[in-house]
């Protein structure tokens, strides 16, 4: 898929915005994207767009123009973005169009999600006996892990604590005041052996980035950053994945796995090629198993890895530079667009106070969520 | 006091050894919970009703300590009230097997326990009557995790 | 597109069905389409799944068997069946799948849609002023084409009774019984001149069709029907859409008289090729406005080709064989996959009762939703 | 009594004049309503405020004769004592305005009939307050339709 260049990457920042609905938030995004690629919104060809609270997001067009392109919304829960990247980067490659936009927006109430778990394919008394609910699952997934691979609390505090002092040198971050490790362990217990500073929050804001042909790349921008791979998986079975009354005794790999494994695939490069990596830390404890996951390290290294400082922006893999989801919060169809729009600027040399040294040249990005959805998308200079 | 179970076909009930109600498939042999129309692992629609072990060992816990949203959520604590439950995966014989935990936030719970079936009311309806759900407890005298 | 072949469709009935979810109804139809195909799931190497009320329709693989495939869920509205039909065709067109499938359910609770204006762009007054209804746009839009174009209330009461004709022998179809046209002329009126039996409902139902490489269509059926064409549009500014607190003077086509042009083009095919075609009938004037818009007939010329039965199965363009939405109700998900069903069904010549006689060889498909987005396919043997 | 618009920067109000406010494009001079952030045509965000014209013709028109779902809709009347609103687009100089229309459902409406901008009580807060909203009434004794 090296035929795909992102020359355009906006976002807002994350947070609480009262009276802008989220499709006004979604505007904002494409005009700051429009504005990084130089470009006009009459001279997008098509787009792909995504939210869990808005039906049609496509609507954002009301605020951009009608100039009657194709947009198609997607959803894939927290995975979502990596649906609308990887359409827009494989109708590009179909050839009829050069051109391109994601976009992803969001605006959450407070709190947990609440749903029906039957429009899940499960049954009603899953939610009425309150097992409907996808704090826990992440609970129980890192503390089996933990059990496993020798994990301890204060590694899940060393995630929140970076991710919260990413988030203090992120100028469009949610939360961007530094915390201590021993806060975050001593944080009201929400899920055992997760804390309220272990999670991210739901909040609100919108990420796009448009994608072009990269042989016309030159013509907007002269440092093109290069889509090399942008896939989504769903669970096999077996995989312990969130909203599961029950498992099979066989265990399967996660649909990050095998996500990811198809993205090293299709971009011909492997987890020691990765200078730069954003990953769905969901909570903390997401962010050590994602990294198993992605390749980018053995289970049970990340105790060391975290303990010796490997994932800070100067450490051998930087790991959410931008504070992730705990320090940005999670509009849903935004989410992961976010993480685009950080390598992007980590792959320009543009990523100011954050920026990794050594000039990275290849950025990794993963999504997980529910029902149990991965995505993965590589990008390299 | 009027008691109902929260869904039929959920578990034996009435009943004084109850136990859960899977679906095993009659192609692949692979056992489901609850019991599923089909087979999630090789589609085929010919599966049948089977009864699950109620003993197991704790494969992976935590406590849920703030309250679920209602609906769907049945709870109708008073937010102060809520004290939280314990949900863990059982791995039964047949297959592992998502339940509330009995005994309160502060039961300590260890990775490998030894567990066993029980019924278990967990919120009231409007006009009284107890709903009964499925939940795990410790073993008395067990000798702990393996 | 002539490299993408339909080889198997299914649907679930179209009512109500107490006691089943959406996403039973769903994986109801990918059996259906699975049996029709003679293939298995587990061949299935990706999907597409449109709802408007399941947030994640890709949890139909729970009742199907997780076998870690790709699933990228999709919304437009009442155009979502195209977006499905369009990405899975797109996927098989890029090369690297030879088999998926596109799938659309819903369970939509009894009256019309309630939504919030600020979801879709529009500010909340729209709403609560009584203005943000989707009826009465059909209502003025019909109203006004009446007015410029000699059309009759009569006229609608065909569509109608047709529709309602042609549900009556179809087996799977929400609506059975035939109706007079003065029933429906004096029915109780909802949005001038529309009365209640010229609406269709929203109700529950599913569909699902599978794709494949054209070149490997034999191994799986003597009789493939090919997609030459299917294409998404948005709205240009001017169209007449609904939800628009204003238009300005100077008019645009409606996006389906685009999506129709790209689709002719694409396919190499014109309006006189079409020899059966299924239109957005969301009430009986958008079949008669849609006729015009998809190049079927001139402006006007409705008036004639109704009272001369033109549109009934034996005549010169059949419209809305199975029913169409008026007769089959609309679970919005599915209700373009049950236009792909039944023009299959009409190309293969196993259409029953409502078979069009003189082997029809293409079949046209329309969409038409909010916030302004159509759809259309072109089918051909 | 007490009154409130539905929305500020709508219409003028309280005026003895008031006019519907849009905006203006400068660049591309679009009049698009209600008034926009940014143009609707080419993108622009230099938008100035522009007052609409007050009387125009009827482009098409319906009558809501079901009751809306509230929310989002306002008014709250039983379901037996709602008697339905015109609808239509108002054809004026700048644009086409869709808007309520005054008169109850059996008021005679046809297409290019003159019409002029009103204010009118549509919904009442549950504290008493009558909510405003503009819409268009017949003028009368016009020459009738264009
Ligand atoms: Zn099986
Ligand atoms: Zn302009």
């Amino acid at each position: 898929m090296d035929d795909v260049a992102i020359i355009g990457v906006g976002r807002t920042p994350f947070g609480r915005f009262p009276g802008q609905t989220a499709i006004q938030l979604g505007a904002q995004a494409v005009r700051a994207a429009l504005t990084d690629a130089g470009l006009e919104w009459k001279q997008i060809q098509f787009g792909f767009a995504g939210s869990f609270e808005v039906d049609n997001p496509d609507a954002v067009i009301n605020f951009l123009g009608l100039t009657g392109i194709p947009i198609t919304d997607v959803y894939n829960g927290c995975a979502t973005a990596a649906s609308a990247l990887t359409q827009a980067a494989n109708t590009i490659r179909l050839g009829e169009y050069d051109l391109g936009i994601a976009v992803g927006m969001d605006k959450h109430p407070t709190g947990a999600f609440a749903s029906y778990s039957e429009e899940y394919g499960l049954p009603a008394w899953y939610g009425e006996t309150g097992l409907f609910l996808t704090p826990k699952f992440f609970a129980m997934k890192i503390q089996r892990y933990m059990y496993d691979h020798g994990i301890s609390p204060r590694t899940l505090a060393k995630v929140a604590a970076k991710n919260y002092r990413n988030g203090s040198i992120s100028p469009l971050a949610f939360r961007r005041t530094p915390m201590s490790e021993e806060k975050i362990l001593t944080s009201r217990m929400v899920n055992d052996p997760l804390t309220q500073y272990m999670f991210c929050s739901p909040d609100e804001g919108a990420a796009a980035v448009i994608l072009c042909r990269a042989s016309v790349a030159h013509r907007y921008t002269s440092k093109p950053i290069y889509l090399k791979a942008s896939v989504v998986r769903t669970r096999k079975l077996g995989a312990f994945e969130v909203h599961s009354p029950w498992l099979p005794l066989q265990r399967a790999d996660a649909p990050t796995v095998f996500a990811s494994r198809a993205a090293y695939e299709m971009a011909g490069l492997g987890p020691d090629d990765v200078d730069v990596a954003q990953l769905q830390d969901t909570d903390a404890g997401a962010e050590v198993i994602h990294l198993a996951e992605n390749g980018l390290c053995k289970d049970g290294e990340q105790e060391r890895l975290y303990a010796e400082g490997a994932t800070e922006i100067g450490g051998s893999i930087p790991v959410n530079t931008d504070g992730g989801l705990i320090a940005n919060g999670e509009p849903i169809g935004a989410s992961g667009l976010r993480q685009v729009y950080e390598l992007t600027q980590q792959l320009r040399g543009t990523a100011g106070d954050r920026q990794v040294p050594g000039t990275p040249r290849v950025g990794y990005g993963q999504l997980y969520g529910a029902p149990g959805t991965a995505g993965v998308a590589i990008l390299s200079t | 006091m009027a008691q109902r179970v929260v869904a039929e076909g959920l578990f034996d009930w009435p009943s004084d050894e109850p136990r859960l109600i899977g679906s095993k498939c009659q192609v692949c042999d692979l056992v489901a919970f609850p019991a599923y129309p089909n087979c999630p692992n090789c589609g085929s629609l010919d599966v049948a009703e089977t009864r699950l072990s109620t003993r197991g060992t704790l494969w992976t816990w935590t406590r849920q300590r703030f309250q679920p949203k209602n609906p769907p959520y049945l709870g109708t604590e008073a937010a102060a009230d809520f004290v939280g439950y314990g949900v863990g995966y059982i791995e039964l014989p047949e297959a592992r097997v998502e339940a509330r935990l009995t005994g309160g936030v502060d039961e300590p719970l260890e990775i490998g326990q030894e567990m066993e079936l029980t019924v278990v009311p967990f919120a009231t309806d409007a006009d009284g009557t107890e709903v009964l759900t499925y939940a795990f407890r410790p073993v008395e005298n067990s000798a702990g995790k393996n």
